[in-house]
């Protein structure tokens, strides 16, 4: 079998099932050895500038038509779905956030969250519980889903868009600001994940990569 | 595309010039009317301030009493802050031990409303990520990947063992078990020989005289009383014979009945 | 627009589209004159000899995988199975007592053999035939194989366990082993072969070694 072969295969491969693959489900059908990573690489440089491109969503690789070719490919006007500004907001929220609570979304805001907002993301498939966080009462925290990283077309939660400024900013911290700005709090209590970490919830599949976590 | 989200339609405007107008229906929560007003400073929000900001949100919060409107009471709760503050922020005084100063108080509001205008920037830019099935297509008809599912029975060797252990076990049931033969006198040999011996006598005698004569075994005596007993009565119970008893615990006596009386 | 878009654009339009499309329905998307056949020309010269192929379907255009991968593209799952009962006994006693035949086997167990489950422990390579009786009928006689071993995690048959650990193991009726399987079993006649000797079959290799016989 020559490398060409490999492509070639790894073409068909992500052709075929549709879905996102991770490295391991293709390397399963390859030969032992093979680099798959470079295979990976040269395909998705094969279809660069193309009208179909090699993408990695969610750490999955899978191939999509260019985003440049949307309003010629789009048939029928699509209805997006509509969110409201408390869902996109608590949206955002738990993507820079996460994992978080849902009192944290809510400090965020500065008003509660109604039950609708939160059952649309989770209807969306867009957020999930991904543990509870070590305090009392041992609240779940919410993080976004593959599904989500899927849609948007993100390779990683680190990807969200400016999510480096923001944290660089300090802007990333659920925390009451109260609590973060309070006296001889700023900057002395960064590791009291100590106490308030999080346990993931049991065999949940991995935990996406936390993007940031600032607390 | 970003035209299309509806959140892009912007928190109800407030006029700067008649800033007054009320409408709580839009908002967010005080922080989201805070933010709106805190805009109309048109400066960096780190940079915002905040004493203009509370007057404006305690005006705006006065303004909807006048008018009689109902105020859901974390607006309340806020104004009362922001009232706080702003007495903090003019009237420095040395806070206690635990109480953050009118600065550090205004540091958290301010950082508070830099990270909800930044969440909802965020949102804004997530929400015009092209998006799956609206900019960016999927494979419309994978040819799919053909699953072979393959049997393979697998075995252990505690598997084996016990398997080979019960098979045995179970032979060994079926081979040898049988009832052990009872050794004990049983009321059919009681009936026998009661039948056999008041076949001659139609005196009263002992019912204990009719037991066997050549036992010694203790239990096997035991058995042979109570089996010759338990005849005596089924005989009685037949009309064959009558027993009589003068007392409690007194010997039993048995007869054959005559045969007229049979 | 020029003509490298117009092939991108039916390039994203057959990979998104869920059916195969006629050249009327992708001029549809292109702007007005344009050469539909000689766009899908070069695209299907583009992906000859690659992983996806285009190719023309009733008039219709179509991506497919190429057909010399389709082998590959085949995923194998594994799905374990337990033994049935009787088939699991009777390997147990090919195990203890070969090289022993069919009607051996049955007799021991004292119920017939489906042809099923012999088929299964053959299929599984875990028994072979090793030779045949020299009695009337010559009838075949089973042992079992290398593979059986490693499937145990037994070295060699003679690392099975003898029936004096069976007991001890609580596997086997608490009675004395004499009892069990009649006067001087285990190990004794295990040259009995004179009458009823067993002859191996041609080449079948060496007779695997016997690790106890209690017949």
């Amino acid at each position: 079998m020559t490398e060409g072969d490999d492509l070639r295969l790894v073409e068909a491969l992500l052709f075929a099932a549709g879905e996102p693959l991770d490295e391991a489900q293709i390397a399963a059908h390859l030969p032992e050895g093979a680099d798959v990573a470079a295979i990976l690489a040269a395909l998705a440089g094969h279809y660069a500038g193309r009208g179909i491109t090699l993408r990695q969503v969610a750490g999955k690789w899978v191939f999509r038509t260019a985003e440049d070719l949307a309003s010629r490919l789009r048939i029928e006007k699509m209805t997006p779905r509509k969110l409201s500004r408390a869902a996109i907001e608590t949206l955002a929220i738990v993507a820079y956030h996460q994992p978080v609570t849902r009192a944290e979304v809510e400090e965020i805001r500065g008003v509660a969250i109604s039950k609708g907002t939160f059952d649309i993301l989770l209807d969306a498939d867009w957020i999930r519980p991904v543990g509870r966080r070590r305090t009392p009462g041992r609240p779940t925290t919410w993080g976004t889903t593959e599904r989500f990283l899927q849609e948007v077309g993100l390779a990683s939660l680190a990807d969200l868009p400016g999510v480096d400024e923001l944290k660089a900013a300090g802007l990333l911290d659920p925390r009451p600001a109260s609590v973060i700005l309070g006296p001889g709090t700023v900057g002395e209590e960064d590791d009291a994940g100590d106490e308030t970490g999080d346990e993931p919830l049991g065999d949940d599949g991995p935990r996406p990569t936390r993007a940031t976590r600032a607390d | 595309m970003a035209d299309e989200e509806p959140f892009e339609d912007p928190a109800p405007a407030v006029d700067p010039a008649t800033p007054l107008v009320v409408a709580l229906d839009g908002y967010e929560g005080p922080i989201d009317v805070l933010l709106t007003l805190a805009r109309q400073q048109k400066v960096d929000l780190a940079k915002i301030s905040i004493l203009q900001l509370a007057d404006q949100y305690l005006a705006f919060i006065a303004a909807a009493r006048r008018l009689r409107l109902e105020i859901a009471a974390d607006y309340l709760v806020m104004a009362a802050w922001l009232a706080f503050l702003k007495s903090r922020l003019l009237l420095p005084e040395p806070p206690a031990d635990d109480a953050p100063s009118g600065p550090e108080m205004a540091e958290a509001l301010t950082f508070q409303l830099r990270r909800l205008e930044a969440m909802r920037e965020a949102g804004t830019k997530i929400m015009s990520l092209p998006r799956l099935g609206q900019d960016v297509f999927e494979r419309g008809a994978p040819d799919g990947i053909e699953v072979v599912r393959r049997v393979v029975y697998r075995v252990t060797l505690y598997d084996v063992l016990k398997a080979y252990g019960d098979q045995r076990r179970r032979k060994i049931k079926a081979e040898s078990y049988h009832l052990a033969a009872s050794t004990l006198y049983s009321m059919d040999d009681a009936l026998k020989r009661l039948n056999e011996l008041l076949g001659q006598s139609i005196e009263w005698k002992t019912l204990v005289s009719y037991l066997p004569p050549e036992i010694g075994d203790e239990l096997l005596r035991r058995s042979a009383v109570a089996a010759t007993f338990a005849a005596s009565l089924e005989l009685v119970r037949s009309g064959r014979i009558e027993l009589r008893q003068s007392q409690a615990f007194g010997p039993i006596y048995v007869r054959r009945l005559p045969e007229d009386r049979q």
